[in-house]
């Protein structure tokens, strides 16, 4: 009997102790692993599609002694979306890294980030979650330094610091909940505190804590500032797992937290404040990827914005009553999640390629690059267009969901904001793109070079095409109504 | 009921002397006596927590959180001090 | 979803642009054959699909491909009389186009690229044309916009990649207004499909106010890529593109498009009865009369040849949205076969001047001198085309003119003539110098840039014949206007069902 | 009991924030750090403190374990964190001796 | 002169930093006040046994007598891998910074006549306290930090390396515990027990299994840390300079003729 639940978890670490013991064979070791991770992790989405919710309480004890494990629908699709980045991003690193003292130190820590990220979004235990988040933030803040200079230093440093500083918040409301309601298992504890409104304070100060400790790690502006050196100074495969996967999984477990665990103390104004902070961010990230120098800071300036536009469903969802409606605005969400990350891993990839044929990354120096790099140009065009939200990739549908409910509930002002972050966005992807087609030679021979493109271009196609096309699966696995708010609109 | 008086005493002194170390050790501007403060801190945190009749996390804190935690920043105030030292004498030259 | 042949078609017509344009992007830039076999077969495949389809609509088939892209977000593409008349423009001259594309690119570098996006952007017309709800079109606008980006930059010269940013920023906001739009009207319909007569019909009187913003917005939208004045800004700066794109934008495609998508607002979506109530039609009757004047006198201003041809595209494209605004049948039908004349007439007018540029090196009005006797069957079917849009009898351009004029009397909108005689006048002013200069002013005594091309005509047969057959089109279509699927034939039929006469 | 929870729990918080707040104020990497320490040694203490069930009955033994747990956490993060600072300062007095 | 002003200003903005410091000061006292009260709700509860007695009730089947040891590698069994895999992570991390800095001078002899006793008597202790684990207080955690302890003390007498074995030995020891822990785990599932869900007649020698590898594992793996960089050894680069032009270059130098600068 082997379990796809514990296998998305237990592979990768194992891979990750065969990397770290047997060196000389980390590329090869490294690439099974990856594989058979993505292998799990495809096996527990087609377990989730037939079965519907997994649960799995480790040890055979009471549920509330031991640990669960538990895969619904929101979990099993970013678990799939992380798991297939994973292996675009392995794929494309064993071309990148050359340096064998480099390559040594990449394999281990990529996969023991790749189990903490399997394991958070499956997690079903508070304190659970808290390990799995340090381990995440450890291994991050080490890949992330991996290039050693001084700027990847420093903001790593300060990246691992501020986020040991969210864990700690999150563990303080953690204690709170526990000292409270006895439990530290997600189910029981949402059931004790729909069956406790007495102790609101209680609640609400544990989610203060837990949300801003979160909100620091999924970089909700104004707690941002440490991620744009963070992820621009990281080597590219990094900077794409850190941007694609790692501060998505922050904002899951805020989303985990606000949906399952609060949801009957969370009112309108809670809802308003992250929402209000996402709306800048839209704006003001979108605004420094405009102004950013280099093709890697307006990546992470992108993500700055892109994790913006998540919160702006909190509002919405808490607005709209139970049914087609509000699924549709989850499955968007979700969609728009997945799309990020698809998206901004094929383009940092992208970026990276750039930066290593070209040596630098300014974009004002990066003329010509659509004839001397095409298929690289147009994975940055690709994932470009899923970062603006043009159809037909993920996040025009994405888009479009979250307009549809900000006009529904009477809160059209989001709609400002998503427009304005739309054209922004624009003009920071074709920024770039626009000097692509310039004459002159960057970099100066023709490249092509399989290993490394396909992935970016995989992962940039998914996000368009794949998600833009065919998003209906996302609610099945959802376990949701297929909505269709009206006529004919549905098959 | 005198008992529960010294009881009380007894935990008070631990609590303030805690919260006294914890203070001293952040306030203090100078890294070697920081980091001493903050080893008598977590010795101390031991010695609280077994009276909270929590054994085996007191020994696992004074091992490995006042232990090697301690030991650990000691060797990076030691550097600090050094390169200090260093580049000082590269300003003035 | 059922899988036959009826379901299969229109997306097919789609595909068969679509699929040829993904591999050319993959052929290497030194196989020409291959890719001008690829781009043929395209554009031949698509051409006999499209004639199925026409029969099949003859017969009274229903042909519906639909895709449910996301629970209630269905991609539909169907074909309507509407559609096949926009579908059969775009495949015809996409074909004639791709023909002087390849004649014209014949000595340039980044071909692949270049038909590649060709490829993309025809798909995306198609697209459009057979969209079959406003979601559907919008992602096919906004594909359309994509597409055509990297043909306008192609030459990467810092003018084009001027131009090019110009006309993202204008069609990317228009986009996103149209998003709006349609996002806003969903919220209050559910999804919003093309019908004949409109859908909005049945909708309380209370959301009439919020029905005039969300026309207000898509309107806006629209107009950008209709070059609607004063949303037209995009369309001169574009000009840097290589003739072919020029073609692609002014007739076939862009241009088209944003007419194209306020025939279908207005008829399709709220229906010409509800909007005329709501006091919509004399907004954009007003705007279209403005542009149509506004386009003319600035295309009078104009030296360079591609600009005067632009804003006069701006001027005529406004008969449309002007056949549009006016209530009532005949109007509606001057309209309509205007968004196939004018298409013939101004791709036969580019490819004209695209060929005194390639061959001569004359870009501008004043060097045009004598250019009738260098490169007459060139210059006749300059000639033709110029003639149609000033509506000399018994070019295209006529027929359009007078079912536009009889539908303002109609209408009973007297002053639809008064803007007719101007434009007439306006046209005749910037077009007759022209031909005066090409055919009755001396030869200079060297052309600013001539090139020989080995052959017995006066250019390249590649780019000589697309006009001649397209010239020959503007006349077919003015002579035989009354023959059955003439193009004014099949506007009548579009009309006859909108007012479900 | 509670009075013992209640006092030692507190005092718990008042590390918290006491540490939180010399991480806010304090510039140097290594006073952050400890910082960052009694942050996490308050919240230990919280959970330390409930676990705590009076003279006569046994302590709640699962906070213990968390906290175990969590010491060890908190002694990787440290290494870590040091270790970058190293090298940091390496970084910056190669920069300086440029 | 530049020299009083830089005086100046740093007065003024340790001034500023002054005032900032005392309002983040008023505001985390405002915080903590309400965290607790919040914390004094909280208690008044009445969750109040909370998991104590079902742990203490559950504790015959887990194979241990100690309770936190059952939670540890027992119920909660699962954290406690992962842990292992987050010492496992910023040890990576330290390594992927460089080669270790040479060790300090070789100390005098107090020092190292200390060493001659301390460190045995600090691993015997440490065995001990892995032994007693099960029923009393210690455990895996305990005896590998005085194992730790004990590579400390060595690398203060003067060995570079810690007394570590070569680093080939040294990444099989490091891993031994989370390989140990999730192979175990992992057999369990494949037998049908599930994973980590330990037969109980079996569970005290799969604990003690387990503990004694996450014993050395910790150990190691805090000692190395300590060391504070990748054990030299005959893979690694000898020099701090190599490895600093190498950093420099990442990833320009890859593969292509670099533009001029």
């Amino acid at each position: 009997m082997t379990d796809p639940l514990v296998l998305c978890i237990a592979l990768p670490l194992v891979g990750a102790m065969l990397v770290t013991a047997l060196p000389r064979w980390s590329v090869r070791l490294g690439i099974v692993s990856a594989l058979a991770t993505a292998g799990a992790a495809v096996a527990l989405t087609a377990a989730v599609w037939q079965q519907g919710t997994l649960h799995l309480i480790l040890g055979g004890w009471d549920a509330q002694l031991a640990i669960a494990l538990r895969a619904d629908g929101l979990a099993t699709a970013l678990v799939l979306m992380a798991n297939l980045v994973g292996l675009g991003i392995s794929v494309y690193a064993t071309g990148y890294f050359h340096d064998r003292l480099r390559v040594r130190s990449f394999w281990p820590l990529w996969l023991l980030l790749w189990a903490a990220l399997n394991g958070l979004f499956l997690a079903g235990d508070l304190f659970n979650l808290y390990v799995m988040l340090e381990l995440l933030g450890i291994a991050a803040a080490a890949l992330g330094a991996l290039t050693g200079n001084r700027d990847a230093v420093a903001a790593n440093l300060r990246y691992l610091l501020v986020g040991l500083l969210g864990s700690i918040s999150y563990l303080l409301g953690v204690a709170l909940l526990y000292t409270a309601h006895g439990t530290l298992d997600l189910g029981l504890l949402a059931q004790r505190i729909a069956a406790a409104p007495e102790l609101f304070a209680v609640n609400a100060a544990a989610m203060a804590l837990m949300v801003a400790g979160l909100a620091l790690k999924a970089a909700l502006f104004p707690l941002h500032f440490w991620l744009p050196p963070a992820h621009a100074n990281a080597p590219a495969p990094v900077s794409a797992a850190l941007s694609a996967l790692v501060v998505k999984a922050a904002f899951y477990l805020i989303l985990r937290l606000w949906l399952d665990l609060f949801w009957p103390i969370t009112g309108m104004a809670a809802a308003m404040l992250p929402a209000l902070l996402g709306a800048v961010a839209v704006l003001w990230g979108s605004w420094r990827a405009l102004r950013a120098e280099r093709l890697k800071l307006l990546a992470a300036y992108s993500t700055v914005a892109q994790i913006g536009y998540l919160f702006l469903f909190l509002p919405l969802l808490t607005a709209t009553p139970p049914g087609p409606a509000r699924d549709d605005l989850l499955a968007a969400l979700l969609l728009m999640a997945v799309t990020h990350g698809f998206a901004k891993a094929g383009f940092f990839l992208a970026a990276g390629l750039v930066q290593t044929n070209a040596g630098h990354d300014r974009i004002d120096d990066l003329g010509g690059t659509a004839q001397r790099l095409p298929a690289t140009t147009f994975a940055i065009a690709l994932s470009g267009s899923a970062l603006i939200g043009l159809p037909p990739s993920g996040s025009f549908i994405g888009k479009w969901l979250l307009m549809q409910g900000a006009i529904a509930t009477g809160q059209w002002w989001w709609v400002i904001v998503v427009t304005t972050g739309s054209l922004l966005a624009s003009a920071y992807v074709f920024r770039v793109l626009s000097r692509a087609f310039g004459l002159e030679p960057t970099p100066l021979k023709f490249i092509t070079d399989a290993r490394a493109e396909v992935p970016a271009l995989t992962l940039a196609l998914i996000s368009v095409a794949v998600l833009g096309l065919a998003s209906g699966p996302l609610w099945t696995l959802l376990g949701l109504s297929a909505a269709g708010s009206g006529t004919g609109g549905g098959v | 009921m005198s008992q529960l008086t010294l009881l009380i005493v007894f935990d008070g002194v631990l609590l303030v002397t805690l919260l006294a170390l914890g203070f001293a050790a952040v306030l203090s501007p100078e890294p070697r006596r920081a980091v001493m403060l903050f080893i008598a801190f977590g010795l101390w945190l031991s010695l609280v927590w077994a009276r909270l009749k929590a054994p085996d996390v007191a020994l696992a804190e004074a091992a490995i959180g006042a232990g090697l935690g301690g030991a650990l920043m000691l060797a990076a105030a030691r550097r600090a001090a050094r390169s200090s030292a260093r580049t000082d004498g590269g300003d003035e030259t | 979803m059922s899988w036959d042949y009826a379901a299969l078609l229109p997306g097919a017509i789609v595909l068969s642009s679509l699929l040829p344009g993904v591999f050319i992007f993959l052929v290497r830039e030194e196989s020409h054959t291959l890719r001008t076999v690829l781009n043929l077969v395209g554009a031949i495949a698509k051409l006999v699909l499209v004639g199925l389809m026409i029969y099949g609509v003859w017969l009274g088939q229903v042909f519906e491909t639909r895709i449910a892209i996301a629970p209630g977000l269905t991609l539909v593409l169907n074909a309507d009389a509407l559609s096949v008349l926009f579908v059969t423009l775009s495949t015809v001259l996409w074909l004639v186009t791709t023909v002087y594309a390849i004649g014209y690119l014949e000595h340039s570098t980044n071909r692949s690229r270049f038909f590649g996006f060709f490829s993309l952007c025809v798909s995306a017309t198609v697209g459009i044309a057979l969209s079959g709800n406003l979601l559907t079109f919008v992602i096919f606008y906004e594909i359309l916009t994509l597409a055509t980006y990297p043909l306008v930059a192609h030459r990467g010269t810092p003018e084009a990649t001027r131009g090019a940013k110009i006309y993202l920023a204008y069609t990317l906001s228009g986009g996103l207004l149209l998003l709006v739009g349609a996002v806003w009207l969903r919220t209050l319909t559910g999804p919003v499909d093309f019908v004949e007569g409109g859908m909005l019909g049945g909708l309380s009187p209370d959301l009439h106010g919020q029905l005039v913003a969300i026309f207000a917005v898509l309107l806006a939208g629209l107009g950008v890529k209709a070059a609607l004045v004063p949303l037209h800004g995009w369309l001169p700066q574009s000009m840097v593109a290589p003739a072919p794109v020029s073609s692609l934008l002014h007739a076939v495609a862009v241009v088209k498009a944003g007419a194209f998508g306020i025939v279908r607002v207005v008829y399709d979506v709220y229906g010409v009865t509800l909007a005329s109530q709501l006091g919509l039609l004399t907004v954009l009757g007003v705007l279209a009369s403005f542009t149509i004047v506004y386009g003319s006198i600035l295309a009078m201003t104009q030296d360079g040849l591609k600009k005067r041809l632009a804003y006069s595209t701006v001027s005529q494209v406004s008969y449309i949205a002007l056949g549009t605004s006016l209530l009532g049948p005949v109007a509606t039908v001057g309209g309509l076969v205007h968004l196939v004349h004018q298409g013939i007439m101004k791709i036969t007018l580019f490819f004209c001047a695209g060929n005194y540029a390639e061959t001569l090196g004359v870009a501008n009005v004043s060097q045009m001198d004598g250019v009738g006797r260098r490169m007459p069957l060139t210059t006749l079917a300059f000639t033709v085309g110029a003639l149609g849009m000033i509506g000399i009898p018994p070019i295209a351009g006529f027929v359009s003119k007078w079912y536009l004029g009889l539908g303002g009397v109609e209408a009973g909108q007297h002053w639809v003539l008064v803007i007719l005689a101007t434009s007439t006048l306006l046209n005749a002013g910037y077009f007759l110098p022209i031909l005066y200069r090409a055919w009755f002013r001396p030869l200079p005594a060297s052309w600013p840039k001539e090139h020989h091309f080995h052959t017995r005509f006066e250019t390249m047969g590649a780019l000589l014949w697309p006009p001649v057959i397209t010239a020959v089109f503007c006349l077919l279509a003015g002579l035989l206007a009354s023959a059955p699927f003439s193009p004014l034939e099949w506007a009548r039929l579009i009309a006859e069902r909108e007012y479900g006469l | 009991m509670l009075t013992a929870q209640f006092l030692y729990g507190g005092a718990g918080l008042v590390l918290f924030a006491l540490g939180l707040w010399s991480f806010l104020v304090h510039e140097p990497l290594l006073r952050k750090i400890i910082a960052l320490n009694i942050t996490g040694a308050g919240v230990f203490h919280v959970l330390i403190a409930i676990a705590y069930r009076g003279d006569v009955a046994p302590p709640d033994p699962v906070p213990h374990a968390l906290v175990l747990t969590g010491i060890v956490v908190a002694v990787s993060a440290t290494a870590l964190a040091l270790m970058l600072g190293a090298r940091l300062q390496d970084a910056e007095e190669e920069d300086r001796r440029r | 002169m530049t020299s009083m002003t830089r005086a100046r200003r740093a007065a003024r903005s340790a001034e500023r930093n002054r005032d900032l410091s005392l309002l983040v000061a008023v505001l985390l006292a405002l915080l903590g006040a309400a965290l607790t009260v919040v914390y004094f709700m909280a208690l008044q509860a009445g969750a109040a046994p909370r998991l104590a007695d079902l742990a203490y009730e559950r504790l015959p089947g887990t194979g241990v007598q100690n309770p936190v040891t059952a939670v540890l590698l027992n119920y909660r069994a699962y954290d406690t891998l992962m842990e292992l895999a987050v010492l496992l992570a910023a040890l990576l991390g330290i390594w992927s910074l460089g080669p270790a800095a040479p060790g300090f001078q070789r100390s005098g002899a107090v020092l190292a006549g200390m060493v001659s006793w301390v460190v045995p008597l600090l691993i015997v202790t440490g065995g001990y306290l892995l032994w007693v684990g099960g029923y009393a207080p210690g455990g895996a955690f305990q005896a590998g930090a005085l194992l730790g302890a004990a590579g400390v003390i060595v690398r203060l007498a003067g060995d570079p390396r810690a007394g570590l074995p070569g680093e080939a030995a040294q990444r099989w020891l490091l891993v031994a515990g989370v390989l140990v822990f999730t192979l175990v785990g992992l057999g369990l599932m494949v037998f049908g027990a599930g994973f980590l869900t330990y037969p109980p007649k079996i569970a005290k020698w799969l604990i003690l299994a387990i503990e004694m590898a996450a014993t050395v594992a910790i150990g190691v793996a805090l000692a190395a840390a300590y060391v504070g960089g990748r054990p030299p050894g005959p893979q690694a680069r000898p020099t701090a300079e190599d490895e600093d032009a190498l950093s420099a270059t990442e990833p320009a130098a890859e593969n292509t003729p670099a533009p001029s600068p």
